[in-house]
């Protein structure tokens, strides 16, 4: 029992930091526009098939593809932006619909281009295992981006406080009258915060697809992954994605191990509600809108 | 593009085959599958199956009978799917072959059954289907004859613990149970491992069937992506069994080219070994008229979308010599149906169910799929004890 | 003014009379008519919470799964017979939405999400709890909708006439209901919800009250659908699709109109099975996608409220030109 | 009849009130003066329900007003307008008061919306969308005709005279004392003219920086030369 738990705690955590790359992008959005982007999952899976096509067609590494991807999901999302933008009513709840339609359309995109056919890589070096001591198992690819992860979680954090854009993109969200008055361009701070969300789908894009399987159906359950990791974490908080989403790769893990694996999705759901009705703001609800 | 763009050409070009030679007279055939959504892969599969048979049978009726099929993309969907049963009704559809999922396959076929048309299907195995007194619905595979492949390879392994890893979808938890059943009345221990269709990582799964169950197989019931999933678990776990044994969407050449190195020595139901060694000359006719239409080699989706429909080509033209197609003797003649087909001996019983269909096991070996289970259908043996991650 | 009152006597007389005249021995196109109410009485239900008390659900799935559900066990299990079990299966919903509740004090898209959240867990739960729903194999042959003096209601026009009367009769009681004070406090609930909090609305019990009642008809609606295809699973019951296509039908449409959602159903699924299957079989959702896009960017409103501005447009038009000739 | 003892609000750990002391009597009219900012809204929002304090206590009449939800406290007698008119959207002028009498009394009176209509000069109005189709000063009538539909007992006016030019202020300042002396209601009103407030109030309390620092008659809080320095010194800023 020790051993299982103890690789149950070990492939949460690994999952948990992969989930909060496809959450980030997210959050950040979220925290620098209050808008909650449901077509966020479908940019991650956008930049899975870009690295199938780059892997497949032209013998690239999923790694090497990833600054190509970029630029396909950050057009992408900046035409995403442009729309968004055009709503002059109850921006809230019209981008939920809109985006949400844009998820549709994306998905069905990557069904026509690339078919119904599931996809993962076929270079062998990310499927290798990493074992340590004989009790933790992954792979490279696991090891890969959860080190990325953390760097990137650190990176987002770093750019939001420490530098000027950053911060001019958190004082749109709070303020963005007084944003402009101190000199900031609203619109140009908020397609920066699409854009950098865009690099981090495509981070989380190449991760699924060299550590997991892809098909056009999976954007949706990863929009709705990403949600439930925001909401755990307090919207906008950005060390609380990372701690939030290990929290479910935890917990999802534990379910398994302990009851059922069927019962997985059911367990991440339930922590999800009893999160969002006992603690709207989140579990680690620090560092949202300070002053 | 890919895959369903040439379906819609293939049905395009059936369609003006049929315009061309319109002296001979045209015989309107229906066909609803899933070409959108989570079961396009399969649906197109199937479809590609039953243009062959299409086109085979107008190849050899040149001049007397044209067979014209019509294709309606049910995405799917039982509403949409009943939708389409009843427009190629009232088209005058002669039959209807197809169907993917036993919760489309149900309400279209009692669609079919109220407009008085023969339906005829592999792609669904819901127990259910062929005991609700249908006269005129047919089906070719059914879940015994799955399980019965399974439990078989299995017990010729003589394994004493098998744990099960299946989907929580209709028809997988349907075999994983009968499977069980069949196995525990084998004297084969079972564990069943029940998991929802959206799991991506399998590793907190595997290993308990490594330090708990320490079975000598696993089984696995389940989709594509998660044998995918679930090997790429394994070969990091590397849990101690002699075998990996799955179901339908396995043995296969795509599987075989897409995931090369995560299937070795892994066994699926498969009918054809792979390379296809066609010995009989309708399999030979088969895949040769398949590879010309699809460009590559047939699969076993094609081939169970090319028997259900040739028995009931062959069904309709002995009705239509009898003069009774227009007159309800259809389902008459598909019941007098008992011959050798690609996936064996098919004769139904008064439910329209097939029960000496069973399956057969192939196993991934290096570029083959070698047919392993039963013996008089081997084309090699086995390799066994092997999984993926033995060294 | 005047028009107001005819032109909704016009379509239902239409609907119940020339629909089934002109189009009723043509089977598969009645098929896809009801499929179309079907997804038009979800709208209906699901645009009545947005607009009266400006809730958004993204799980109305939820709702129609429960209805179908409770009303298939209680005619398979319990012998109930059909009409009362899909009046048990809107029962059911509303009961079910009580479980959701707590959502009630989220925001905008909190709430939408946490409805589909539950959406998940109901799907996950019909799967789990295999002696009452069978589980994942799911039920068939389901009892069909019964024969009543004489008529079958089990015919594609029989179906036609008790969805038609279900939707109608959702949209009659949501048009009263609107009129009514409850109603106008809702309907300002939308925008202004604190000011009607200080005059004394107690907006917490009439929006609850309003998700009961959307989750009521969906549910019947649910269970509608189940004695007509006469089948359900888990997968299908609790189908995304259920959430998906009336959002879009009610906000093509216009959610905040009354008739908005069923023209917009009416429309969509018409339109996408007819017109866009045709030449784009496979993504034509692709489609569906954009219409939302371009409704949501252009014209928020809907297409029922630009269809009256651009009557009312043209109207003055031609009678400012009478003017001039005179 | 509302008491409010050692109220204290923080928004994020900034304190907005702290140890607010507030007494309103029957038939009293006050007012509420200080400097932008000092937390007047605040203190109706405690009152009204909108905010939730984070200490203190407070009764209205008999009744333990911070366990009432909103709703509660409007169908208690408590009616408030807000500083930006909120008139019900979607609605007309009629059935705003419609809506408000409905639920804060609990019964309909066409009879006796007519007349607040006709108090406000609103009559003609009656049936325009009151989002869209209003005026200023018609919005401020409205606010006040809302708050006046519920039959309330006390009325908190949120600067019900702001923005309005002297005319309009006029008439309004004449049509709300016509209001206090013929009905009786206990009325509190936020205002910054103290002209204003002197004609009206019979009481000012002064806030500041969230505090209380003075509750007395309007004549001698405005010769105070302390409580003046704080006032102007914020207003001329």
């Amino acid at each position: 029992m020790f051993e299982l738990t103890l690789q149950a705690l070990y492939s949460g955590l690994l999952t948990g930091t992969y989930y909060a790359l496809v959450a980030l992008g997210l959050a950040l959005v979220f925290g620098t526009m209050k808008i909650i982007n449901l077509a966020h999952g479908e940019l991650v899976l956008l930049a899975a098939y870009v690295a199938y096509t780059a892997e497949s067609q032209w013998s690239l590494n999923p790694l090497a593809a990833i600054p190509f991807a970029m630029v396909v999901v950050s057009v992408v999302a900046i035409a995403v932006y442009l729309l968004i933008d055009r709503i002059k009513k109850d921006r809230e709840l019209n981008s939920l619909i809109l985006t949400f339609g844009i998820g549709i359309i994306l998905t069905n995109f990557v069904l026509l281009v690339w078919s119904a056919d599931i996809r993962s890589t076929t270079t062998p070096w990310f499927q290798q295992a990493v074992v340590f001591g004989d009790l933790l198992f992954s792979s490279r690819s696991e090891i890969l981006f959860f080190l990325i992860s953390v760097a990137l979680v650190g990176a987002t954090w770093w750019w939001l406080s420490q530098t000027w854009y950053g911060r001019a993109t958190r004082a749109v969200s709070s303020d963005r009258k007084a944003a402009m008055l101190m000199g900031v361009n609203p619109r140009q701070t908020e397609i920066l915060s699409f854009v950098v969300a865009s690099i981090l789908a495509t981070v989380a894009g190449i991760a699924i697809f060299t550590g997991q399987v892809i098909e056009p159906s999976l954007g949706h359950a990863l929009t709705v992954k990403a949600f439930i990791i925001t909401v755990l974490a307090g919207m906008g908080s950005i060390p609380g994605v990372l701690l939030g989403a290990i929290l479910i790769g935890v917990v999802e893990a534990l379910t398994v191990t302990y009851f059922s694996s069927s019962l997985q999705e059911l367990t991440g759901m339930v922590l999800f509600l009893v999160v969002l009705l006992l603690r709207p703001q989140g579990l680690f609800g620090f560092g949202v809108r300070r002053g | 593009m890919g895959e369903y763009l040439k379906t819609i050409a293939i049905a395009g070009a059936i369609t003006l085959i049929g315009v061309v030679g319109a002296h001979a007279e045209d015989i309107l055939l229906g066909t609803h599958v899933p070409l959108t959504g989570k079961l396009a892969r399969v649906g197109t599969g199937m479809h590609e199956g039953i243009a062959v048979a299409v086109d085979i049978f107008n190849r050899d009726n040149k001049g007397r009978y044209t067979v014209k099929l019509i294709t309606i993309n049910d995405e799917t969907n039982p509403a949409k799917a009943v939708a389409a049963v009843e427009k190629m009704s009232s088209q005058g559809v002669v039959a209807l072959t197809g169907g993917y999922g036993s919760n489309i396959i149900g309400p279209a076929s009692e669609a079919a059954n109220k407009a008085g048309l023969v339906y005829i299907t592999s792609g669904g195995v819901a127990p259910g289907l062929t005991q609700r007194g249908h006269k005129g619905f047919f089906r070719i595979n059914n879940t015994q004859g799955y399980s019965r492949a399974m439990m078989g390879l299995l017990k010729d392994m003589k394994v004493k613990k098998v744990s099960i890893l299946y989907n929580t979808k209709e028809a997988t938890s349907d075999l994983a149970k009968t499977v069980d059943k069949d196995l525990s009345g084998q004297g084969i221990d079972v564990v069943l491992h029940a998991f929802d269709g959206g799991t991506s990582d399998f590793k907190p799964l595997i290993n308990k069937v490594k330090l708990r169950d320490k079975s000598d197989a696993i089984g696995m019931v389940a989709y594509e992506n998660d044998y995918v999933a679930i090997l790429k678990a394994g070969k990091v776990l590397k849990p101690n069994v002699k075998a990996v044994v799955g179901v339908w969407s396995l043995a296969t050449s795509k599987m075989n080219g897409e995931f090369h190195d995560l299937v070795q020595t892994v066994y699926g139901t498969s009918m054809l070994p792979y390379p296809a060694e066609f010995t009989s000359p309708e399999a030979k006719d088969f895949a040769e008229t398949y590879k010309k239409l699809h460009g590559k080699e047939p699969d076993y989706l094609g081939q169970f979308g090319y028997v259900q429909t040739k028995l009931l080509l062959d069904a309709i033209l002995r009705a239509r010599k009898a003069g009774t197609l227009s007159t309800g003797g259809l389902a008459q003649e598909v019941r007098k149906t008992d011959s050798d087909t690609l996936i064996g001996q098919v004769k139904f019983n008064e439910n329209g169910d097939n029960p000496l269909f069973s399956h057969r096991m192939g196993q991934h070996q290096g570029e083959k799929v070698v047919l392993v289970w039963p013996e008089n259908a081997a084309t090699g043996d086995k390799q066994f004890p092997s999984t993926p991650w033995s060294e | 003014m005047r028009a107001n009152g005819i032109l909704p006597a016009v379509a239902v007389i239409a609907l119940y009379l020339l629909v089934p005249a002109a189009l009723g021995h043509v089977d598969y196109v009645m098929s896809l008519i009801v499929a179309a109410l079907t997804i038009g009485g979800i709208a209906v239900a699901w645009a009545m919470l947005g607009n009266l008390g400006g809730m958004v659900s993204f799980g109305h799935a939820a709702f129609f799964g429960v209805g179908a559900y409770v009303s298939a066990l209680l005619t398979l299990d319990a012998g109930w017979p059909v009409f009362p079990a899909m009046l048990a299966g809107g029962a059911g919903a509303a009961i079910a939405s009580v479980v959701t509740m707590p959502a009630l004090r989220l925001r905008g898209p909190y709430f939408a999400l946490s409805i589909l959240a539950f959406a998940h867990i109901f799907r996950i739960l019909a799967t789990e709890l295999e002696s009452i729903t069978r589980g994942a194999g799911g039920i068939l042959s389901i009892p069909v909708l019964p024969t009543v003096a004489g008529f079958d209601l089990s015919s594609k026009i029989g179906s036609y006439y008790v969805i038609l009367t279900i939707v109608l009769m959702a949209m009659a009681g949501y048009a009263w209901l609107r009129r009514s004070t409850v109603g106008l406090a809702l309907l300002a609930m939308h925008d202004t919800e604190d000011a009607t909090k200080v005059v004394g609305v107690p907006s917490t019990r009439l929006k609850a009250m309003m998700l009961a009642l959307s989750a009521f008809i969906t549910g019947v609606v649910g269970a509608f659908n189940a004695h007509q295809i006469n089948f359900l699973d888990p997968d299908y019951a609790f189908s995304g699709l259920w959430t998906v296509l009336p959002i879009v039908a009610a906000i093509f449409g216009g959610y905040r109109t009354i008739s908005g959602p069923l023209v917009g159903a009416l429309v969509i699924y018409l339109v996408d099975q007819l017109v866009f299957k045709s030449f784009l079989p496979h993504g034509h959702e692709i489609i569906l996608g954009a219409l939302l896009v371009a409704m949501i960017v252009l014209s928020p409103t809907g297409l029922v409220p630009l269809v009256r501005q651009t009557v009312t447009l043209v109207r003055q038009t031609v009678t400012r030109g009478h003017h001039a000739a005179a | 009849m509302l008491q409010l003892e050692d109220i204290s609000v923080a928004f994020g750990g900034l304190a907005a009130l702290s140890n607010v002391n507030l007494r309103v009597d029957n038939g009293e009219f006050v007012g509420l003066v200080g400097p932008n900012g000092a937390g007047k809204t605040t203190v109706f929002n405690v009152i009204s329900g909108l905010v939730k304090p984070t200490a203190g206590n407070a009764r209205f009449i008999a009744m333990d007003l911070l366990k009432q939800p909103i709703h509660a406290r409007a169908r208690a007698g408590i009616a408030r307008t807000f500083q930006i008119p909120q008139p019900l959207h979607e609605l007309t002028v009629r059935q705003n008061l419609i809506v408000a009498q409905k639920f804060g009394t609990g019964h309909s009176d066409p009879k006796r919306i007519d007349e607040i209509l006709d108090f406000l000069g609103l009559t003609e109005r009656a049936e325009r969308n009151a989002a869209n189709d209003l005026a200023l000063t018609e919005h401020k009538a409205l606010e006040v005709g809302k708050a006046l539909a519920t039959d309330p007992k006390l009325l908190l006016l949120d600067e019900a005279l702001a923005g309005l030019e002297t005319t309009g202020k006029r008439q309004f300042t004449q049509m709300i004392k016509q209001l206090h002396e013929e009905t009786g209601l206990a009325i509190v009103i936020i205002e910054h003219d103290i002209e204003t407030i002197s004609e009206l109030c019979q009481r000012a309390v002064v806030l500041d920086f969230g505090k209380v620092i003075a509750d007395e008659t309007p004549e001698r809080i405005f010769r105070d030369p302390e409580v003046m320095r704080s006032y102007t010194g914020e207003r001329s800023a």
